[in-house]
């Protein structure tokens, strides 16, 4: 799960780690009923889950009270790579001296905690490792072993920061960053920038946080923080029934037992020539109230034009999932046309319940699919 | 031969008295795995599908040797339950559980490493030696003993292509689904070596997935190790980028993690890739 | 270091461990005046640094108030085990249910931390283990992983605690003491008797902890509870000059550099005939400071007849051995006779030094010991 | 053939810069230690005995190959040292520092497990292969060049000992000061089979003292496993109960801790105990 910038930030004020002073607001009447007149300069930032907000225009420095107006009424609404923005986070104004980048990420790659270091703040990262690799520094710690003395001296040696003040400061922020990995079950913590300031000070002035999402069961007091934004209300919806849910654009609606089968059959639905309208796992339970709420939730979609049913019995019963479907082709009114590929467990006893529904049954996934597909082009 | 896993093993269940835990020992016991006993705590004294159940593992070991544990504990409790199963030196460690945090999995890792454990999952469907034994909750009847080792990130997928393999009349030495999540016990490149040594595997089949780089270090392997035919799949070509498939580790978080730039690493390194998965048994 | 009873019991409400209310008191008049009258029956438990003050009399159930008196007469200046009681914990009585044994130590065998539970508290753990040995559960815990689920399994199932409530508060204090170790570097923590008192409530009834020396340095704010009150004088300005010194009962006073050779050089007095007044190491510097803060220390105690030098240098130079001990002589006025062994690094300069102050120079280890032991048969 | 160290060992220094650090490189590179480069953070650029200096042992390990590394950094920096070393994948690390938490070092020796690291120390004057290399405090005049092992818990009774040795005119293969901490990288045990698997080593010398059971682990190894005359001598036959004689390991916490009973315990596994320090060369 993201973080908005400014819940991030609110977890760094709880592990102290220094943070601009600052206010959320949602909508525009309201900061601007509520913004002091002695506090100019300030910084008006669009609140998204998605990068590169800045280069769109969703950060806005005002430096007196007559540009306040208009530049709220530019934040609030506007979109931003296909997020609306409905928060802007104002803060106070700061004279930036040096910016560096620092995160600490779960790295599944070299099974690590990797440690990001890089005295060119404000880029994003995956833009500086290609244009200047050498300038950023990538310290794999052992979560057995913890930060130990030689990270920060590699830290200090690539940011080349001497003065002792300021690395007291660093160390704390980066113990602090570590603690939040560990202590939150993050997947990723990034200060980008990561400033010094007038007055030898360190500050984060964004904050970036993902939370490893079977990590959040585990956390006490986090539901201040939970938030799906970033999800459709079709999707919002899916979670709240259990099941993996993935809006797309294509018309043929998916209904899979299992993540790598659902993948595939939207893989095999393009390959023959149609649009998957959507990745749909409902998983390893047999539960007919689960094939009730996958049909409501792409009934809801309009774009989607026919269903296909992909179900591989395992632990799953066929004739569970044939029950299913009965009771919502009774209750749902759909209108819209079936497909249904069933095999495995108690394949005999689903495919006479559906038999009985006069709904098209398919031997085999590729000829399920094609028959999808084809309905499509009529 | 089969890897891990034949019908001498002793397997054990830990978290036998719940609901799947129950369910699938029997499944397993009918299959013709040799399941001594289970584990749940709090519910020692009790049988379950015939078999005694203990508090804890070392309770379990003081009357029988154990050589694999099945882990269907719920997850705030499940990593707890392979650190107990590590703790008794249990050398296979197969966790069927969903929803353990990655961190936790990423401590585990690096805790075995050195150590002559092997852990499957968490996230996964287990692990089968067709015709020996099975531990997890792979369908036993869609399978044939044989000659082609399975190696998969994937569940229903995994059954898709062995029900392909089987039909066609290709069996199988073991098939091994690895786990849906990003940090898993074993990741396709140790079991590949096994298979790769195991001398009555003929050829592997290598189902992958969009997120991470677990299949390009299988392709670096397979080009410099591997002389037995490969047949790799990989599942994810329309996921969009950023969103999580089903899978905590179906994720895209960089070009190089997509199915496309996956599909190109494996074919520059000579390996075949299937288009469709029922084109897989045509290779062989 | 060893703690007190009363330093641990801090420690432990520091943990939100609980402990019975409690006092300690430094004199009988301060006890006296400060007991309230109706808060009896209480506990008064003399503070000594050693185990096995129970069978000694150290404790005392006292019922009513006319009891005080006799009671702390009694305790105040009672010598157990070569300890002389000058500090008495009083608590409050409490109604005992059940006893239980626990403990955390840096197990050196297993390099493991064990916990050790026994449902028979109250009883000297050495003992309950060669009575009963069936009646301990030894857990190793690797410090990389911590304690974990079936560590709490294994436990209750020992202690045969059922009740939801009680596991609570046992899971609660089992967690804390662990932590106590990882955090405050303890050798050892132990509760002996960790009772469940009446309301179903479980609590410390005494405290036995061990700190490691060389974690000290690295705890702040533990100097309130730092105490030497286990050592002899001479043994406490040792300490501070940077000697480890333990008296002994014997006449030959040793200035060794090395512990392994120091107390070889005790075995080999005793074997050829003598007592060792003491074990002292001067370590590896070469400081003169150090021969000259030895002296004095050896000096004090008047059943030293003779003072024998084992000095093998390697980082130590003999010259500086030497110089120290000239110096000594000259300041100190020592009139017991000195046996001097000296070899090694810069030896020729050393003798000759040596030899300008007519002293016994011996050229081996074993000629030295002889020397001193046949001293003190004149 | 000596164990460990040799001519060829590329040595490193962690706290070069340091007064004890600095000293005993002079000292290791005048006895023929192939000592390369050394590390003291912030100290970088430098150089010390007309050896570099470096800020991390990564960024030594870009200019040089390091086979081991002697450890003088002080105490509150030194466990950190000992960490970077093994992240660094160094194989034979010395700890010459005293002071470091046990507790400490009981993380580091259950991290090690099971890897291919050798830690010697720490509290310990390091080792040295007479006429070929030392690492560590040990003087280099009073050894020769030989066939006997000697190992050890402690600092100048080695020295007593070997020098004994020298005078007598037995070499020594490789002597090990282990440390007179509880916690210790290498125990007896993993020294002894070291020492019994070179064929130049015709003989071992093993010093112990009370506190802890590694003689008595030693013994038992020794009875089974050694066919090699090994001499033990211990220290601390008049030290007191419960009293820590200088070391930190050197403290007898139970009955079976104490000098005679380790003794006892040596020659009923049919090993020699010498009473005194200069017996040790006669039984040869």
């Amino acid at each position: 799960m993201k973080l908005y910038e400014f819940q991030g930030k609110r977890l760094f004020a709880k592990y102290l780690i220094p943070i601009p002073k600052g206010k959320i607001f949602y909508s525009k009447d309201d900061a601007f009923k509520m913004i002091d007149q002695d506090i100019f300069p300030i910084v008006a930032k669009a609140q998204v889950l998605v990068g590169g907000r800045g280069k769109a225009g969703g950060v806005k420095l005002i430096k007196q009270v007559s540009e306040i107006e208009s530049a709220l009424e530019n934040l609030f609404g506007m979109d931003i790579k296909g997020y609306k923005v409905e928060k802007v986070l104002i803060e106070e104004g700061l004279n930036i001296e040096q910016e560096f980048y620092l995160s600490f990420m779960l790295n599944r790659n070299s099974e690590k905690i990797t440690m990001i270091t890089s005295s060119q703040g404000g880029t994003e990262i995956e833009i500086l490792a290609e244009e200047n690799p050498e300038a950023i520094l990538k310290l794999d710690i052992d979560p057995l072993i913890g930060l130990k003395n030689h990270h920060f001296v590699k830290f200090f040696e690539k940011t080349k920061i001497k003065d002792r003040n300021l690395k007291n400061q660093f160390r704390y922020i980066i113990k602090k960053m570590y603690q939040m990995v560990i202590e939150l079950s993050l997947n990723l913590v990034e200060i980008n920038p990561l400033a010094i300031i007038k007055g030898n000070r360190v500050i984060a002035l964004d904050s970036k946080i993902v939370v490893d999402d079977n990590g959040i069961p585990f956390l006490s007091d986090f539901d201040s923080f939970i938030n799906y934004d970033d999800l459709t209300s079709e999707e919002l919806d899916a979670k709240k029934a259990g099941l993996s849910y993935v809006q797309l654009n294509g018309n043929i609606g998916c209904i899979v037992n299992g993540a790598g089968l659902a993948m595939t059959t939207m893989d095999m639905i393009k390959y023959f020539g149609g649009e998957p309208a959507n990745f749909l796992d409902v998983g390893g339970s047999s539960n007919p109230d689960k094939v009730i709420n996958a049909l409501k939730i792409l009934k809801r979609d309009k774009n989607v034009k026919v269903i296909l049913f992909n179900i591989f019995g395992g632990i799953t019963r066929c004739d569970d999932i044939a029950n299913g479907i009965k009771i919502a082709m009774e209750k749902l009114e759909i209108s819209i046309p079936i497909v249904i590929r069933l095999t495995g467990t108690n394949e005999k006893e689903g495919v006479k319940i559906l038999n009985s529904l006069n709904l098209d049954i398919a031997t085999s996934m590729q000829e399920a699919v094609k028959k999808a597909v084809s309905m499509i082009g009529d | 031969m089969s890897i891990l896993l034949n019908k001498d093993t002793n397997v054990i269940i830990q978290g036998i008295t719940g609901r799947d835990g129950g369910f699938h020992t029997k499944m397993m016991i009918e299959y013709g795995t040799k399941v001594i006993a289970g584990v749940t705590p709090g519910k020692g004294g009790i049988e379950v599908a015939g078999k005694p159940v203990f508090n804890s593992v070392s309770d379990l070991k003081k009357e029988f040797s154990v050589d694999a544990t099945t882990i269907f504990v719920p997850p705030k409790f499940a990593a707890d339950a392979i650190w107990e199963a590590i703790d008794e030196e249990i050398k296979l460690i197969v966790v069927i559980t969903e929803g353990i945090p990655a961190l936790e999995m990423l401590k585990i890792k690096n805790y075995i490493k050195g150590k002559n454990i092997t852990i499957i999952g968490p996230n996964c469907p287990g692990l089968i030696s067709p015709g020996e034994a099975k531990m997890g909750i792979l369908p036993g009847n869609i399978c044939k003993k044989g000659n082609i080792g399975v190696i998969s990130r994937s569940g229903t997928l995994t059954y898709e292509v062995v029900y392909g393999l089987t039909t066609a009349g290709i069996g199988q030495t073991t098939v091994v689904g690895i786990g849906g999540d990003p940090i898993i016990g074993s990741r396709f490149l140790k079991l590949l070596k096994m298979f790769n040594a195991d001398e009555e595997t003929e050829g592997i089949v290598l189902i992958g997935e969009i997120g991470g780089n677990d299949e390009i270090i299988a392709a670096d392997y397979i080009k410099e190790n591997v002389k037995k035919p490969v047949i790799a799949f990989i599942a994810g070509k329309t996921a969009p980028k950023g969103k999580r498939m089903g899978h905590a580790g179906a994720i895209i978080s960089g070009k190089n993690e997509t199915a496309q730039a996956k599909i190109e690493y494996l074919e520059k390194a000579g390996i075949k890739v299937a288009n469709l998965p029922q084109d897989i048994p045509g290779f062989f």
